[in-house]
């Protein structure tokens, strides 16, 4: 896949970092505003394709290393479960930072309201864990089926 | 002759779901929804999060949302094994 | 914090943390991944058998996620669950048993039969999803939660049955047919919670099981379930996946293959006793799953005859099987209504196939094991290229004869109890069944001589001169499994008394389904 | 007794059965042990006696798979025959036999209420 | 009846994906087939979750005094949409790989595995 015009390329360059500055902002504010850790991450994986059609696989594996976001990946899950085990002193999953005061503890004003960084316990950590899991899986799909396809085609020619 | 029973086949299964789809309750008026009444009412208070749907998928029904990511995971897995040869 | 109350999620939550450090630690050391996995299955493995003592003496046990304690099913002011929870009965610690046994055991096996491959991380991590999926299906009490599990499952036993796919085509055309089976099954039950949650607003099986009114759309959504899930189970004329997928994965995925098909058996089981129970018309149900029982076995034991390759062979022979499995519980679901007739011989028909489901998942897996052993050395699975086995491969002939004669149902090995009871409780229900079921038999027989003779008997073939026996670990988890067999051949009546009557009368009783989450009302 | 099975008519009890075939096997070799006397090993009275034809070498008696059950299913050919075309490996026949079978119990639920 | 339409546009999808896996002869356009279904299942979902009159189930600057939609469907939704996506993905890296060792992706031609 050979890269695309110099317009697209340059383009690409300018939103690029704006695409994934989106999609962490929609991964923190997951707990107040539409959106979450899945949504956030599949916006901010858009980027990855983005550049992929762009600058073709072969440009982008080079800057864009699949061993990195695999390893992200097996974190952002690590961390996930390891944050529903940590409530294992009462349940799994049980929500045990929500209104202690402490970390993401405070108590959200019931009804409609302005919306407080500082609540829920531990479902912004959760966001942000699934957040960078999806972002770097999806990252992951995308860069080794594009090369995938490479491998294939040189198949087909040999 | 395969073809024609497979062709009847599934014209009666397209029947059968219109007929699930009417049987359906009228659009837009839940009959029961304790559940989700529930849910509106007590996600504020028992889990500070605004959203009340983020704080199902991750609160109330977490589990199903470790084995979406788990479910994630298994296909990335899946995909770089199958591709194995490429990555290196 | 008390342990003992949540063992039912760490058998589940200890192999997952271990396939998510899998790839992690398989990038420092590549031998290290296949001792975290077997590790990891064997903390499951002790957790689940003492798990299964908890349940057989103390009842059924419930785990609430994220509830203020793990046996808080029903928040105050509450009359439905609103959590998703595990709820483990006798039935579901009974499969539970199986799917430990049986990956601990392939997980011993692949350590030496994978270990030529490359991406070895890959295929223990999978293994590892694998096993989380199927116990998943098996302890869920949320049948949303139950969907999620299965899809693990399916995604997981694809990626291992491509798994060679890298190298040559037929694995990978296996996976697709796979993949895509049991999508539509999963998607159609994705379908049907659907409708069971517009109608009651509910998502668990208890409550659902209290409310069922038995309306049209649940006839529909009866009708879209149980062909699915019997799909999945592998029932003719569903079938054709079956042989695809068996006899292109690796040996000890195989195996497991085996127990996944009958953790969506064990489904269908749920979802017509303990979801549906009498609301349904128990005699067309029951005869629609003893039809899908006879053309499995006769269908699947014909076409395993005329079959040249060996695991292919063996895949037709599980299809036929599984038959005896649906025979027995459809003739129990045929008689539910009936409290005479059950109490005659429907409970026994139901602890044979019970009974059943145990022993051919441990059999057949010795039997694909030892076809993997002879592909592990000789390379091929073409029984005509094969001959005069015995001579180099003496444990292997040996425990491939202790399989055969299990799955052949020849005394005293297990597969004779379980389809003993068969034979007997359904012969009161309806001769015919019973005569076509031994007809199978026989024929199985019939096909497992032939393998014997051309894979083990005959001169020594000059192109297998320098086959040796294969190494410790196959040998350890093929004489494991053979020792079940003979245990459970030798004493039957302890088996079916402490672990199969209480799965089956757990199955039977709705209310005490339904009870444990809903308190007694 | 420890290995009783009740199967509803009757029991089994594979210890009996044990015990059982062990007698049984000990009178056969007791049997078998007072033969004929005027065996001798290695002269001709050990070989194959295939009506006088020289013995076929041992690789090439060997049977192959395929060869095996020929009869059986030369015998059904007329069952077989289309049960084996049945088995296209063909994907489309997968899911259209899934859908056949759902439209046909949802016709007899349907039916039978 | 015409208040249902809804959900008769949800059996459309399916069935269009039931047609596509049973009469398509294309790995590819099966894999759309099963996009089709599980995009069908997922608008079923949603649609079982919507209330005359109602708005988004969440408090931030929310109108006041306004009943709000069920949200469980909203996240079981969510749920099964990432699922598909993996679902999606692998179809498609097996076709891929179909594709290389068969040079075809037509199914009268991939079935090696039969009989």
């Amino acid at each position: 896949m050979k890269q695309m015009s110099k317009i697209v390329r340059t383009i690409t360059n300018l939103v690029y970092g704006f695409i994934i500055i989106f999609g962490f902002y929609v991964i923190v504010h997951g707990h107040l505003t539409p959106g979450g850790g899945f949504q956030g991450g599949a916006i901010a994986a858009s980027a990855f394709a983005l550049l992929l059609v762009s600058y073709g696989s072969l440009i982008t594996k080079k800057f864009l290393k699949k061993e990195f976001l695999s390893i992200t990946e097996n974190t952002g899950l690590t961390v996930f479960i390891v944050l529903a085990f940590l409530g294992l002193g009462i349940t799994f999953f049980y929500n045990f930072l929500a209104n202690t005061g402490g970390w993401f503890g405070n108590t959200a004003a019931i009804g409609p309201n302005s919306g407080d960084m500082n609540t829920g316990g531990v479902i912004p950590l959760m966001n942000i864990a699934v957040g960078l899991e999806v972002l770097s899986a999806l990252g992951v799909i995308v860069l080794v089926m594009a090369s995938g396809a490479e491998f294939t085609k040189k198949k087909e020619n040999s | 002759m395969k073809k024609i029973i497979f062709g009847i086949a599934f014209i009666l299964f397209f029947s059968f779901m219109v007929i699930s789809a009417l049987n359906m309750r009228p659009f837009g008026e839940p009959v029961f929804s304790e559940m989700d009444d529930y849910f509106i009412g007590n996600a504020q208070v028992e889990t500070g999060a605004n959203n009340v749907v983020t704080s199902i998928v991750f609160d109330y029904r977490g589990f199903d949302t470790l084995g979406e990511a788990t479910v994630l995971f298994t296909a990335v897995v899946g995909i770089v094994a199958l591709f194995r040869r490429v990555s290196k | 914090m008390n342990l003992s109350n949540h063992i039912p999620i760490l058998i589940i939550a200890i192999p997952l943390l271990a396939a998510f450090l899998v790839p992690l630690v398989g990038r420092i050391n590549k031998k290290a991944t296949g001792i975290l996995t077997t590790l990891a299955l064997t903390a499951s493995l002790i957790l689940t058998i003492a798990l299964a003592v908890k349940i057989l003496t103390v009842g059924p046990q419930v785990y609430v996620f994220g509830a203020t304690s793990p046996s808080l099913t029903l928040p105050s002011g509450l009359k439905f669950p609103i959590r998703i929870m595990f709820e483990v009965d006798a039935m579901g610690i009974f499969m539970g048993l199986i799917t430990a046994i049986v990956t601990f055991l392939g997980a011993i096996y692949s350590l030496s039969f994978m270990e030529k491959h490359d991406g070895l991380d890959k295929h223990y991590s999978l293994l590892l999803l694998l096993t989380v999926g199927m116990f998943g299906m098996e302890f869920t009490g949320d049948i949303f939660n139950f969907f999620v599990f299965l899809e693990i499952a399916s995604i997981a036993s694809v990626a291992l049955i491509s798994f060679r796919g890298t190298d040559l085509g037929e694995p990978a055309e296996a996976g697709f047919k796979y993949m895509v089976v049991s999508s539509i099954s999963a998607l159609i039950v994705l379908f049907v919670v659907g409708i069971f949650y517009g109608q009651y607003d509910l998502l668990n099986f208890a409550a659902i099981a209290s409310v069922m009114k038995y309306s049209q759309l649940d006839k529909i959504a009866l009708a879209l379930l149980v062909p699915v899930l019997a799909m999945k189970a592998g029932a003719v004329p569903m079938h054709m996946w079956t042989p695809d997928a068996y006899s292109e994965a690796p040996a000890p995925i195989t195996m497991i293959l085996v127990a996944a098909s009958q953790a969506s058996l064990y489904a269908l089981f749920r979802v017509t006793f303990s979801l549906y129970n009498i609301n349904l018309n128990t005699l067309t149900v029951g005869w629609v799953i003893i039809i899908f029982g006879l053309l499995s076995m006769f269908i699947g034991v014909t076409m395993a005859i005329i079959q040249k390759d060996i695991k292919r062979l063996m895949a037709y022979h599980a299809i036929s099987q599984t038959g005896y499995m649906l025979l027995g519980v459809g003739v129990g679901l045929a008689v539910l209504a009936n409290p005479v007739a059950l109490q005659k011989y429907g409970i026994t028909a139901m602890e044979g196939g019970i009974f059943h489901i145990m022993n051919h998942a441990m059999y057949k897996g010795l039997l694909f094991l030892t076809a993997g052993a002879l592909f592990y050395r000789t390379g091929t699975r073409d029984l005509n290229k094969m001959g005069g086995l015995a001579h180099s491969m003496k444990y292997t002939a040996i425990f491939f004869i202790v399989g055969a004669a299990a799955i052949a149902g020849l005394p005293p090995f297990n597969g004779f109890a379980s389809k003993l009871l068969i034979y007997e409780s359904v012969y009161r229900f309806n001769p015919l069944l019973s005569i076509i079921a031994m007809v199978v038999s026989i024929l199985t027989l019939a096909s497992f001589v032939k393998v014997f003779h051309s894979a083990f008997l005959g001169p020594k073939l000059p192109q297998f001169k320098e086959v040796k026996e294969v190494p410790r670990s196959m040998i350890f988890a093929m004489a494991a499994l053979s020792c079940i067999i003979i245990l459970f051949g030798l004493f039957p009546g302890l088996i079916v008394k402490n672990l199969v009557h209480p799965a089956v009368v757990s199955l039977i009783e709705q209310f005490k389904y339904t009870s444990i989450v809903l308190g007694g009302m | 007794m420890l290995g009783l099975l009740e199967t509803g008519s009757g029991f089994w009890s594979a210890l009996i059965w044990v015990i059982v075939v062990l007698v049984i096997s000990g009178i056969v070799i007791y049997i078998r042990n007072k033969g004929e006397e005027s065996y001798k090993k290695n002269t001709e009275q050990d070989k194959p006696f295939i009506s006088g034809n020289p013995e076929p070498s041992k690789e090439g008696s060997h049977i192959s798979a395929s060869h095996i059950y020929w009869g059986f299913t030369e015998a059904l050919k007329d069952y077989y025959h289309p049960l084996v075309k049945i088995h296209t490996g063909n994907i489309n026949d997968y899911s259209g036999w899934i859908i056949t079978v759902t439209v046909i119990i949802l016709i007899l639920v349907g039916v039978s209420g | 009846m015409i208040d249902n339409f809804h959900f008769i546009v949800v059996i459309i999808f399916i069935g269009l994906g039931i047609y596509t896996l049973m009469f398509k002869k294309n790995l590819i356009k099966i894999a759309i087939g099963v996009c089709l279904i599980e995009n069908g299942a997922n608008l079923f979902l949603i649609t079982l979750g919507y209330k005359k009159g109602a708005v988004a189930p969440i408090y931030t600057y929310a109108p006041s005094g306004q009943s709000m939609v069920l949200p469980t469907p909203q996240a079981l939704t969510l749920t099964s949409i990432v699922i598909g996506i993996a679902t999606t993905a692998l179809i498609l890296s097996i076709a891929m790989m179909i594709y290389k060792h068969y040079g075809t992706l037509d199914t009268d031609q991939v079935r090696r595995l039969r009989g």
